[in-house]
């Protein structure tokens, strides 16, 4: 009996939950006022997130997915990312797409239930939000193959949940990214739950990290509610891939403090005694501490945050509902490039119906 | 004798053929504690525990696998995909397993498996979230598809379903899901899979439809019927292996027939009835057979979705450009 | 001028557009050194190199899902499924992504990929590898689907689908890629996406095929020309989005038409046009529009694959029967 | 930096290629003379593959995959099991599948294109060969859970090659078996190619059995071409299975000797050294010596054996090639439990067309 390989998955955490360091700090920490950007970011995460569900709970918004307690995982990776990079990304990313420069009225648009929310302004080949869970991985690296071809120093960054690595497409990317040795970084938000299915159920594997070796690249579990350490892990996977070192997976351990959505009720399944524990852990709070402890953060700081916050987001919520409905014809165009001859009559039907009918749907 | 809604008679069924038979087996994300995102396995678990109520890992490849293998050893899998829009994954084990184990092993092994999905669109959802696969099910040989649409025969088809010694694909009309309530008898008396259901008799036109449009459309004929316009409503509800019978003889009698479907136009369910009304049925034909269908575009997100689905100005407008053909 | 197979065709095809245009990248398994399974890459990773002809590992869902990927990046992957019945578990990519990335993005980002893969039986193989999902394709809005059934088609409408800019599931007949040669001239020209081709003008009866079965409908239609029955054969080529105006015309004309397609009966491309026919067409048809189908089983394995197969016989009675129809 | 987890992967080999015992040997083969039986059945299979590649050449059997190359992988495995488990195979198995009691005849039958052969009299629930790669081992985790819950002592053995670990069908399988700790084995037969593609194409993992690190499940890679060391890798993972213990990955490497199918030519694609190389490698002529060595093997028994070899596989192919052809009923029955009255004419039709024209299909 003798020994193939042997294996090792480090965790990295610089910030306890009380914001005090618990090693020396990265390089991009050192001074903690560069720390303050991603705490504003986090903080506008958080108002963006709460408008959104009072928007939904007043009827103005679709199904919601709600990043709460995935601030530090955002700011972590948006921070991380280059404009030519792409990210692409599940429902609950919204934070690192704010950093990508979606705006928050795009956002509000795509879960009012518009497409033309998806067709942002800002990252233009960053990828809409993938619904089908683990689905865009394989795109990843399609993605990350083309920059690779093309000799591109560029990076895809692909977001997955806990649930999202027991899916075959997860497995089938990673393993081909590293076969491929392509520029992608796999993050994993381990946020213990998959709706009601605990992390537990999902897999025997005492880390996510470890699904990495079986394809035979890097995997790292950090603690997801410490920036420092995201932001560290982030900046390290991506450097990799860069320079043409291979794909990394991410896994950050984390906590759905919400509900799975708008149409979820977690405390069916799941204990309030759980919830409250997370709380202590939360990201916002450990690096409020931080900055504070540095004496680079204060009250009248915090005061100042939340009411830009809040007046920024209160602006993108009314731009979002000033916003004129999509017109029908959205429906048809963008199907195909240039429409068929052949589908012409079914849509001018359609549309000749809607004109004159509007609807009169049950549902 | 209770009045129930869809997704309750669905629980129903459920619950009475677990109880009827221990090698009923529930299995799909989210059915345990949670009841289903719909609550359609709501209090299975505490009945049954969680050996016949299984929580799976998030994959429904996996889920529609892993019912072929327990369906193999002789359990009775009913498999949940929370979505039809992720029941696509499951295609390949269905059409390559599911509907072959009997015939490539000459019955030595079989697939007495259920999966069960909800189907369609019309609750504002995110994308994925309203697909009509319905055709494509309905297209693979060795298999059933049934997509009930009442309280009633939803609990009566889907134990037949699971009675059935072959896979079953068992399409849920998520719009129905709490739209109307009716009164089920938890009698544990299955409905018959080879036929359809002639819902409104009637000697001017055939109306046949499926799924969700079904309510819609016996609105139509009811209102149709106050002005003195005589609608058959036929209810396919098996979708494969289909009763083509009962609508020939229904078209026989009227001589006119419009289809409706939720699903798109091209290639659909729709499309085979019409196909064999133009093949067994074209001399008892006065009139074209006209589709309502979807168009062939994707189901648009929540903002546009309602122009998406036929709707009852477009039946009726159907049916009188069907009745006024001379 | 060469006279070439179609599995040579299509090679020629490729290796055009991979000459022409940069972006052009073809993968899949066995496509490099082995130049896929029955050569359709011979030769393009010596001219192209390893980067642009990928030997990718086992997965075709992956296939898939990477060719979207790379799609968005504006490459124009040519992704090669082995065989169509390893292509089922493309469809979930297939449906939940390339068919929707322009529209969900508003054409922001879009998907100018190909896929291929041999369809259909006769070549006396395992279980599988004789798959007709050309039906499930046709379904899925957003994306078009191709069925070339001749070396020179073959080769125009392949540089076609890979210069469209949206999503073309290329369906080759694997019947047909060794069985007959055609002149072909590689000089780049593509054939259009949007049209039927008429391979023979005739009076009496239309018939509409595609994919393999162009072959036998061909051959009945030249054996019964020679008794005075003239027959119109149409090649469909594209099944969606399908030209209907042109098999309209011709039953239009001729009053009867037979369909013939090696694909199981139930919900096929053949039930779209007959349902076609008989809402637009009804007027003009002077007999039952007439299916000649595989039967609604699973193809057998080779001792009884030649009974699966539609064959010369049952389309000349098809027609027959048709003709004969008073 | 902390370590979240570490893995080992061993590598387990008792002979080496002159049948040198490398190590102390397990039990089972402390005594030399029991593993003749091993080799017999070794020598069967071998005499059986060029029986079946003969029948294709002279156009009496269809396409057919050869096990060349892997006889002490079917030899140690299907020693390893008993009648009351379930084995679940692709087509590259049938070694195991002849120890497991499906007659040569009915191999036959199956590759000469006739349902039938997967009727096997011998082991009524094993699987018939799955030909979709991986698919087969979702359906191991279903047969393992059907075990599980029914609290019997059975163990589900899941056979696939190097090819198929970078399917997703492979990863949810082995992940979900881990979840519920579900007795089952997979097997990974890692013959160097899949059809032309090689293994080091298809991932970057060092080893294919350090996949199971994903699953959280224990892996073990082996060498293939030793029978002790499959056998005992094979029986230690099935005691586990058996006393509630969960799943095992086991990954055996070995070579493809033959073209992966009779449809094949490796020639294309693979240098004629490499092959030379694995021929010193091959299992029987290791097992061979060993036994002969130990002084319990000599030219008289090898002689011996291969005539009864010969004659058993001479009768099956006649058997084989006497048995009626299927009726051309064997279309529609079977297709479901019982014939639907509404398919009935469809069926009547085409068989009396069968039976009045045969076919004149150009195919
Ligand atoms: C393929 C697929 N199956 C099922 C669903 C329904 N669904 C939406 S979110 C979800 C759970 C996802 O859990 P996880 O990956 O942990 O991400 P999280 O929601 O926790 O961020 C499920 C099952 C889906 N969207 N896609
Ligand atoms: C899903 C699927 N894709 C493709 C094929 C075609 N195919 C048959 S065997 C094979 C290679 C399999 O390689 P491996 O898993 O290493 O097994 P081996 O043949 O070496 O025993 C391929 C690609 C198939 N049978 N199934
Ligand atoms: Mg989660
Ligand atoms: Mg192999």
């Amino acid at each position: 009996m003798t020994t193939a390989a042997t294996f090792r998955i480090e965790y990295q955490q610089f910030l306890d939950e009380r914001g005090h360091a618990l090693a020396p700090l990265p390089a991009f920490a050192t001074d903690p006022a560069a720390l303050i950007p991603f705490y504003e970011a986090m903080v506008l995460m958080r108002t963006y997130d709460a408008k959104a569900i009072a928007l939904q709970r007043t009827g103005q918004l679709g199904t919601y997915a709600s990043l709460l307690g995935k601030e530090a995982v955002d700011a972590g990776i948006g921070y991380a990312m280059r404009p030519e990079d792409v990210f692409l990304c599940t429902y609950r990313d919204n934070g690192v797409q704010m950093l990508r420069g979606v705006t928050m009225r795009e956002l509000l648009l795509y879960w009012g239930g518009d497409e033309r929310g998806s067709d942002f302004a800002g990252p233009r080949r960053d990828f809409p939000v993938s619904i089908t869970i683990a689905s865009q991985c394989l795109h990843a690296v399609g993605v990350a193959y083309a920059m690779k071809l093309r000799k591109q120093a560029r990076v895809a960054v692909c977001m997955v949940g806990d649930g999202a690595t027991s899916k075959g497409d997860f497995y089938e990317s990673i393993n081909a990214a590293g076969a491929w040795k392509l520029p992608v970084v796999f993050f994993v938000t381990n946020n213990q739950w998959a709706i009601s299915v605990p992390r537990s159920t999902q897999s025997a594997a005492e880390t996510l990290a470890q699904k990495a070796i079986a394809a035979g690249i890097p995997g790292v579990q950090v603690d997801g509610n410490d920036v420092i350490a995201v932001h560290h892990a982030v900046q390290e996977a991506m450097m990799l891939a860069r320079k043409g070192d291979g794909p990394t997976l991410i896994e950050a351990v984390t906590y759905r403090l919400a509900d799975h959505t708008t149409a979820d009720d977690a405390s069916r399944y799941r204990p309030p005694e759980e919830v409250a524990e997370a709380w202590k852990r939360e990201p916002l709070l450990r690096l409020r501490n931080f900055l504070s402890n540095a004496g680079v953060w204060d009250k009248t700081h915090e005061e100042e945050l939340l009411r830009s916050c809040n007046s920024e987001v209160q602006a993108a919520a009314q731009a979002y509902i000033d916003t004129p409905p999509p017109p029908p014809e959205q429906m048809f165009d963008q199907l195909y490039a240039a429409p068929a001859a052949a589908q012409a009559a079914q849509h001018a039907a359609l549309l000749e119906h809607v004109k004159n009918h509007g609807t009169n749907h049950a549902g | 004798m209770a009045q129930i809604t869809l997704v309750e008679a669905v629980n129903l069924a459920l619950a009475r053929a677990m109880n009827d038979d221990p090698e009923v087996v529930v299995l799909g994300e989210d059915v345990g504690r949670d009841g289903g995102v719909f609550r359609a396995t709501l209090g299975l678990l505490d009945t049954f525990g969680p050996e016949r109520v299984v929580d799976t890992p998030l994959a429904e490849n996996l889920i529609a696998g892993m019912s072929i293998g327990m369906a193999a050893e002789g359990l009775k899998p009913v498999c949940e995909i929370q979505f039809s829009g992720f029941s696509y994954t499951t295609i390949d084990q269905i059409v390559n397993h599911a509907a072959r184990m009997r015939h490539r092993t000459r019955g030595r092994l079989s697939c007495p498996m259920v999966l069960r999905t909800p189907c369609g669109a019309g609750i504002h959802p995110p994308e994925h979230h309203s697909e009509s696969p319905d055709a494509m099910f309905a297209h693979i040989p060795g298999i059933r598809v049934v997509y009930p649409s009442s309280p009633r025969r939803a609990y009566g088809l889907l134990l037949a379903a699971i009675r059935d010694p072959d896979p079953v694909v068992f399409l849920e009309p998520t719009r129905l899901y709490r739209l109307f309530k009716e009164e089920v008898v938890d009698d544990g008396v299955a409905l018959p899979l080879d036929t359809c259901f002639t819902l409104r008799e009637g000697t001017d036109v055939t109306l046949v439809t499926w799924g969700a449009m079904v309510y819609e459309t016996l609105q139509v004929a009811d209102e149709l019927s106050a002005q003195g316009v005589s609608c058959e409503v036929i209810d396919v509800a098996t979708l494969k292996i289909m009763d083509f019978d009962t609508i020939l003889a229904s078209v026989a009698r009227t001589g006119r027939c419009v289809i409706v479907t939720e699903a798109p136009h091209h290639c659909s369910v729709a499309s085979e009835i019409a196909a064999t009304l133009a093949d067994q049925g074209l001399l008892t034909l006065l009139a074209p057979v006209v589709r309502v269908t979807a168009a062939d575009i994707i189901v648009p997100l929540p903002r546009l979705e309602r122009h998406y689905l036929p709707d009852r100005a477009q039946i009726l407008a159907a049916i009188r450009k069907t009745l006024e053909f001379a």
